[in-house]
């Protein structure tokens, strides 16, 4: 039986700041609120990345919250997809070249989805949500190769340990 | 015939009643808060979605037990809807908790934990009071039977008023409603013993949950004996007011909870105890 | 049956002299070979006993009785003037005074002193089996106690005649043997809680030693009011031909008050909880099969003639507030061995409830408790000792990491815990049919029945909270261990435990077996009426009470199964991921709630001595 | 503004002189690099209307330890354990990280020569 | 083991906004002892305001500081880089940027005030107050031309103007909030659960309060009268347009919950009163000149006292940029005032706080 489909329709967001200024967190807050209303796509804010689908993340990375970016990411089981909420985490945005960042969250993690704005609105959150569910249901059950993972891309059926991939992040200094 | 085939209709069917219940609650709470809400079969696109993941957990010991849990849940629902005794199917579901506070104890995560603690602390909440109903029920009935309870004439809701009304304030323990929903708490340990399950393994918790509904109805259900108007009645009411209440209140702390169920819930049932015994 | 029963008396005796003077090497085959003998004659007369089988003895014996009593009390005398306890001196002067006017001034006795019946062969299964298995364990045990050569033999020959002078106690019918038994018993436990002679030790083996001295001195009244009403006499025979009389009720109060004192109820239990200072196999002695188990059989002895008196009333009540008050000052604990005397004592209540309501029914949970809780309670305190010896563990908080090093220790515990609160372990049959039978109280007797159900409902729930506390102490690892390897402890350890985790798992498969051929004739002729027991499809019916067998089969399979698969299973394909701890990974310390009830501990005895008061009145008035 | 110059061996003194807890707030304490020199700040308000910022400042070479305020000014350790990393100097009972990962180089808020 | 359970909470937590750590050592869910990390979002803005950018540039990077209140960022530079110029900006500029900061305010507080309930296990009034929040939104978009990170002080005055009809609008739209504020207003107060929860719970007493140096709400909940609206007029004429001072006395999440609610209040009869009394004038004054000597500006953000240091030395790019935060000086007394609190209403008090991380650590 052919259960792609229903990622769409049951999309859990786990949402990470990763050292933004919290304009785009509150807009994410917003979505939740009765004018934006985003359960209506069967989304919950779990706040657990063990039984979330969609990662929101935020911010530019910092140094201090690298390794928590990573690991929140390796607890998420696949299929997910990540969405990197306005210019500072797709880019690193204003903050890029800042010393202690490190500049946008594809620098550390596979990003699918890239929301523009800053700060980002509701109305962009949603479309790229709604975005990202069309590749969610493209998307495989392995892990994804990523630029600072240093972990080869894991197939289906095979046995993964994923409880020390934040360990191999090294610091990058600009 | 007729008396087995609805008990093990709705036995077979209780995930799907549960898990139909738990869409259209749901859409209820979200129009309580003026939102649209998810579609009416929500929860059974969460299911199959959850299937489809990767499948992922903290050790084997953990995702075994909360698989029993939902197997056991089923189990002590069976025996409540085929009739069995009363006393027996409390401590059943308390077995059943017992493997989900175990799961939670098993692994070294500090969230999982805490909701194990929370979870013990809920049980002693509400089981002396589900078993001095229970006994209340024997004192009319002579027997612990539930198919006693389900052939009697006269509703036990007109015997035991009181008595409803404790189980009415035990429910939300129970179901993990606001105000005593401390055990589940979200914004304090990120859903407790749920935390550590995920994809397959967060199913069976996940499932057990709708089993959970079922098996309250039940409960309330049993206060209107064969009356069956009533009995929808009854469970119509319930739903309104646990969601009403759920809605209209913010949560309590563990030890609010226990000092409310032991203190109120617990003297009403007592008392309605007494009552019986009396008359 | 004759010898076999002379042979239970005796074996033990000689067995516990021959350890004293043998060498070491010798005493261990003796030891071994001793206890299966003794399991192997106590299964025996058990299957075999039908009618109340008498045995007189001849009128010589009498006066060595009396004069043992002579010289046990003035022991205790000697004791007292050398540790300097006034309360052990008084109780010892009245009891020997009280003893001496009774020899004087009642007829000699000739009728029969010893009577092997249903429910005494019970108790000599009980007893037998599991203290030998005790007694296999502290072969080793005691070892590695810090001691002398001779202690160590010491220490195992009073082992096996506690058991000789247990099995002499359950047979007496006259209460002056019953008297001396009594008081060795007290003896024994003296001895074995001061074992290691530190203060501490001779400190709570002197509390102990005058408790159960006002047991011993509440029977002597009994026989002087025996005497006294001119029953005839002294014999528990007696008391049970004269139930209608009204002037038994002050007699039945005192033996009441005896067991209370033997039972460790309020506010006698403060013994209990001191004997913890001794080695643990004298913890798991005390609590599982001999000691305390005489209070439950006390009570079943006199239940025909308790039944439905005043002081039945009281008894229930009491125990019923003894139960959630042990339960209470259980959560309170950290010690292990502390938690598991707590729960003793109210597990302990419910049996006395239990004789004491002595209907068919509850006369059957009795002995369904007394015998599952023997079994649990034992391969608790015997891990308790593993834990001690191998682990260095005596707190619960600090048993954390046991799930991570002791993996078979963790379960076997987890197990015990379970097997007294959930379905379908025999200890949870017994207190299910309890509750059961308590609804029909409330419907009876109104207020105190109502008032004990809720005592045991929340009792219930407050002991489940403590196990839960417990056992998720002794589950948690974490997951970067996923396959588990059994610790090895040592053949005599680890031998001893598996026997009683086999009997606690036989205990469910083979209950409807028991319940029909074993516990039923037990408790008909305990009570002198039928019990029925039916087996009716997939039903069972003990009394009035329906036993579902379904439900109870697929709960075995349920949990006991669900708890051992849960540890050996391993999932293949599947990722490992850590735990969450909010992206962190930092260690943290777990530890769980605790409770403080020091406030609540002087109103618990407060009213134990109230309960105590209200019984020796409701029996004078 | 008002700035008053102190040194490091009289600081103490003259802040616990000026400091009243119901009377001012400590807002935040600074450092501005002066050539080879450190301005070290200590900003304090009124709670009054108008209320007046006053600053205590004191010139010192980066190796020299600078007193802690801690038991002046309860708050201050936040302040100072920031100055620490930010601007690499020494603050009495302060250690590094609490701002910066460990791997960080120290002060880089220092103008680079 | 013991007796202690340490509990995280962050750097990822559902009831958290930002990343920040704290640690609770409880004792039974009694918090004993708290260890705070908050420097996660620690970015190197002051660097790079000092390096990297030109001072009239630097009014749109400090407003990323934080998202909450970027307009006291950006306001608080303006007025600080000003000083540095020895500029004085017209008076319609001053209304304007009032007018913003109090429209921040209303949305800053009633957020503030909608995750207390979400973190209380309120999740209808979660709700509702995000539904009434939006309104706020909706203004600040009209008047700025985005919902967040407004960029709408530049140094000199103003961005934008306000048209007449878009006042309307905001008078307007005020009106249909009173009888919502009304409406909010009864529940924080009265509904019991919620009581139970925020009352007595999270307590700063006056003495902590002075001693730990708190700024904000924080601090006039516990009796403090502390407000930089009513300590300076230079700047910014507060009092002509009506500023008032609310203090509670409780300390508590409730006595928070009441100043944020009766605040609003306050904003809304100010924004009325600039909007009926705007003056007609110039938006910005033009200079040339660079920024030289030293300047310190204080300014009330929604959370408190915000406060700037600035050295300029006639280049380009400052000499120096101190940023202060409202949290900063919280962060002791934040951490205080958890001990002897069940560890259940921890998220809630994080959450009466207001945390602005993203100011703090910049």
């Amino acid at each position: 039986m052919n259960l792609a489909p229903y990622r769409k329709k049951s999309p859990w967001i786990l949402h990470y700041n990763a050292g933004g200024c919290n304009g785009c967190d509150i807009e994410i807050l917003a979505c939740l609120s009765p004018k934006y209303d985003i359960e209506r796509f069967g989304m919950i804010n779990t706040g657990n990345p063990k039984q979330s689908d969609i990662l929101l993340v935020t911010g530019p990375v910092t140094k201090r919250s690298r390794e928590r970016l990573v690991e929140i990411y390796a607890q998420m089981p696949e299929p997910k997809v990540v969405i990197s909420c306005g210019a500072c985490a797709s880019t690193g945005g204003v903050f890029r070249g800042m010393y202690n960042c490190e500049g946008g969250v594809d620098q550390f993690i596979p990003v699918d989805v890239y929301v523009c704005g800053c700060g980002t609105r509701p109305e962009q959150i949603i479309d790229g949500v709604v975005q990202a569910l069309a590749i969610l249901e493209k998307k495989t059950k392995g892990l994804e190769e990523s630029v600072k993972l240093k972990k080869e891309a894991v197939k289906e059926g095979h046995q993964l340990n994923r409880r020390h991939i934040a360990d191999e992040i090294k610091p990058v200094l600009t | 015939m007729k008396d087995v085939l609805i008990p093990v209709l709705l036995i077979l069917l209780a995930p799907l009643l549960g898990g139909l219940l738990y869409g259209f609650e749901r859409i209820v709470k979200a129009r309580m808060q003026r939102r649209i809400g998810p579609p009416l079969l929500q929860p059974f696109y969460d299911f199959l979605k959850l299937a489809d993941k990767r499948r992922m957990m903290v050790h084997s010991t953990h995702a075994f037990l909360g698989i029993m849990h939902f197997v056991s849940l089923w189990f002590a629902l069976a025996v409540l809807l085929l009739g069995g005794d009363l006393v027996l199917v409390i401590f059943l579901h308390l077995l059943s908790t017992s493997l989900l506070i175990l799961a939670g104890y098993s692994t070294r995560s500090v969230f999982s934990h805490l909701g194990a603690n929370r979870a013990a602390i809920s049980v002693l909440a509400y089981e002396p009071v589900l078993i001095i109903i229970a006994v209340s029920i024997f004192m009319l009935n002579g027997t612990f039977d539930t198919a006693a309870v389900f052939t009697g004439k006269e509703p036990l809701l007109y015997k035991m008023p009181l008595a409803f009304i404790a189980l009415l304030l035990v429910l939300p323990i129970k179901l993990k409603k606001s105000p005593f929903d401390v055990a589940e708490a979200h914004q304090e340990i990120t859903g407790g013993v749920e935390l550590e399950f995920s994809g397959l393994f967060y199913e069976a918790v996940y499932t057990a949950r709708w089993l959970d509904y079922i098996f309250c109805y039940t409960l309330v259900f049993l206060f209107a004996g064969s009356n069956i108007l009533l009995g929808i009645g009854l469970v119509v009411f319930t739903f309104i007011y646990l969601n009403a209440l759920d809605n209209s209140t913010a949560r309590v702390s563990y030890k609010q909870m226990l000092r409310f169920s032991l203190g109120v819930a617990g003297t009403l049932a007592f008392i309605n105890l007494l009552i019986n015994s009396f008359s | 049956m004759y010898s076999f029963i002379t042979g239970l008396f005796l074996l033990p005796l000689i067995v516990s002299g021959l350890l004293l003077v043998l060498p070491g090497k010798i005493s261990k085959r003796i030891v071994i070979l001793a206890s299966s003998l003794l399991a192997a004659l106590a299964l025996y007369i058990f299957i075999y006993t039908t009618a109340p089988l008498y045995v007189k003895i001849p009128g010589y014996v009498n006066e060595a009785v009396a004069g043992a009593d002579i010289l046990l009390l003035v022991y205790f005398g000697w004791v007292a003037l050398r540790k300097k306890s006034w309360l052990v001196g008084i109780l010892t002067v009245l009891q020997l005074g009280g003893l001496l006017y009774l020899l004087k001034a009642l007829p000699e006795s000739h009728s029969v002193q010893f009577m092997v019946d249903k429910l005494s062969a019970f108790m000599f299964l009980l007893i037998n089996v599991i203290s030998g298995i005790i007694a296999l364990f502290s072969l080793r045990y005691i070892e590695e106690e810090d001691c002398s050569a001779f202690r160590k033999k010491y220490f195992l020959s009073i082992l096996f005649w506690f058991i000789g002078v247990m099995n002499l106690l359950v047979s007496s019918d006259n209460l002056e043997y019953f008297f001396l038994f009594f008081e060795l018993t007290t003896l024994a436990s003296f001895l074995l809680i001061g074992f290691r002679k530190d203060a501490v030790s001779v400190k709570n083996a002197l509390t102990a030693l005058w408790m159960n001295q006002v047991g011993g001195l509440a029977i002597l009244a009994t026989i002087f009011f025996i005497a006294y009403n001119g029953y005839g006499e002294a014999t528990f025979s007696t008391l049970l031909a004269h139930t209608a009389d009204k002037g038994i009720l002050l007699p039945l109060a005192l033996l009441a008050v005896a067991a209370i004192s033997k039972g460790a109820q309020l506010s006698f239990s403060k013994w209990l909880l001191g004997a913890m200072v001794a080695p643990t196999p004298v913890s798991a002695l005390l609590h599982s099969s001999t000691m305390v188990k005489i209070a439950p059989f006390i009570i079943l002895r006199l239940s025909p003639a308790l039944k439905d008196t005043p002081v039945a009333m009281v008894l229930i009540g009491l125990t019923g507030f003894v139960f959630i008050a042990a339960a209470i000052g259980a959560l309170a604990q950290d010690n292990l061995k502390r938690i598991l005397a707590h729960s003793t004592i109210a597990l302990l209540a419910l049996m006395i409830m239990m004789g004491a309501m002595g209907t068919p029914v509850t006369i059957v949970a009795a002995l369904v408790l007394i015998l599952f809780h023997g079994i649990s309670k034992c391969m608790l305190f015997l891990n308790a000792g593993v834990l001690e010896r191998v682990f260095h563990l005596k707190e619960t908080s600090d048993m954390d990491r046991l799930g991570e090093s002791g993996p078979f220790t963790s379960l076997v515990i987890t197990l015990g815990f379970m097997s007294l609160l959930l379905p379908p372990f025999g200890a949870f049959i017994g207190k299910w049919l309890s509750i059961e039978t308590l609804g029909a109280l409330a419907t009876d007797k109104k207020i105190l029945g109502a008032l004990v159900m809720v005592a045991v409902a929340g009792g219930g729930a407050v002991l489940s909270l403590l196990y839960f506390k417990v056992m998720g102490g002794l589950i948690s690892r974490t997951g970067e261990q996923d396959r588990i390897r059994f610790e090895r402890t040592g053949p005599f350890y680890s031998v001893t435990i598996y026997i009683l985790l086999g009997l606690v798992l036989a205990g469910i498969i083979g209950l409807p077996l028991l319940l029909t051929h074993y516990f039923a004739p037990v408790a008909a002729q305990t009570l002198g009426q039928p019990v029925p027991v039916i087996t009716e499809g997939w039903n069972m019916y003990v009394g009035s009470m329906r036993l579902p067998i379904v439900p109870l089969l697929v709960a075995f399979f349920l949990l006991p199964v669900t708890i051992i698969t849960a540890l050996f299973i391993r999932f293949r394909r599947v990722d490992r991921a850590s735990e969450y701890m909010c992206g962190e990974k930092l260690n943290y310390s777990f530890s769980s709630f605790y409770f403080s009830t020091d406030r609540a501990t002087p109103y618990f005895y407060a009213a134990g001595i109230l309960f105590l008061i209200t019984l020796l009145l409701v029996a004078l008035i | 503004m008002k700035k008053i110059e102190t040194n490091l061996a009289d600081l103490k003194k003259d802040i616990g002189a000026f400091y009243k807890p119901e009377l001012h707030h400590f807002i935040v304490m600074n450092a501005v690099q002066c050539g080879d020199k450190m301005e070290v700040q200590w900003f304090f308000n009124d709670y009054a209307y108008p209320g007046e910022t006053t600053c205590f400042y004191a010139l010192i070479s980066p190796e020299e330890e600078v007193p802690g305020m801690k038991d002046i000014v309860a708050s201050a350790w936040v302040a100072e354990a920031e100055l620490v990393d930010l601007m690499n100097i020494k603050v009495e009972n302060t250690m590094k990280g609490f701002v910066l990962e460990p791997d960080f180089e120290s002060g880089p808020l220092l103008k680079k020569k | 083991m013991g007796r202690q359970y340490e509990i995280p909470v962050g750097a990822q937590h559902i009831s958290l906004l930002e990343p920040l750590h704290f640690k609770f050592t409880t004792e039974n869910e009694k918090i004993i002892r708290t260890d705070a990390n908050v420097y996660y979002v620690h970015r190197g803005i002051e660097q790079a305001c000092c390096s990297k950018f030109k001072f009239r540039q630097v009014s749109f990077v400090v407003g990323r500081v934080c998202g909450l209140c970027s307009i006291s960022h950006t306001t608080a530079y303006s007025q600080v880089a000003e000083k540095l110029l020895k500029l004085d900006i017209p008076k319609r500029a001053k209304y304007l940027r009032m007018l913003v900061i109090e429209l921040d305010r209303i949305h800053s507080h009633l957020l503030c005030l909608s995750h207390v309930a979400e973190n209380s296990g309120f999740e209808a009034l979660f709700m509702k107050t995000m539904q009434y929040r939006e309104f706020s939104m909706e203004l600040l978009e009209a008047v700025c031309g985005n919902r967040i990170q407004y960029d709408f002080s530049i140094v000199g005055g103003v961005a934008r103007d306000l048209k007449p009809e878009t006042g309307q609008l905001i008078l307007q739209r005020l009106k249909n909030f009173m009888p919502q504020l009304e409406e909010l207003v009864g529940i924080y107060q009265h509904n019991r659960t919620l009581s139970l929860k925020n009352k007595g719970v999270g307590v700063l007493s006056k003495d902590d309060a002075l001693r730990l140096n708190v700024v904000g709400p924080f601090a006039r909940a516990a009796g403090l009268a502390v407000d930089v609206r009513n300590e300076t007029e230079d700047l910014l004429p507060w009092k002509e347009v009506g500023f008032e001072m609310i203090t509670d006395t409780a300390g508590d999440v409730h006595a928070r919950n009441m100043i944020r609610l009766r605040e609003i209040y306050i904003s809304i009869r100010i924004i009325q009163n600039i909007i009926n009394g705007l003056p007609e004038s110039a938006l910005l004054t033009e200079t040339k000149a660079f920024p030289d000597g030293e300047a310190t500006v204080r300014l009330e953000a929604p959370r408190g006292e915000l406060f700037y240091y600035a050295k300029g030395n006639k280049t380009q790019v400052l000499e120096r940029l101190k940023i202060k935060a409202p949290t900063f000086s919280n962060v002791a007394g934040m951490v205080h005032a958890f001990t002897g609190n069940e560890y259940g209403s921890a998220a809630a008090i994080i959450a009466s706080y207001d945390p602005c991380l993203s100011c703090t650590a910049r």
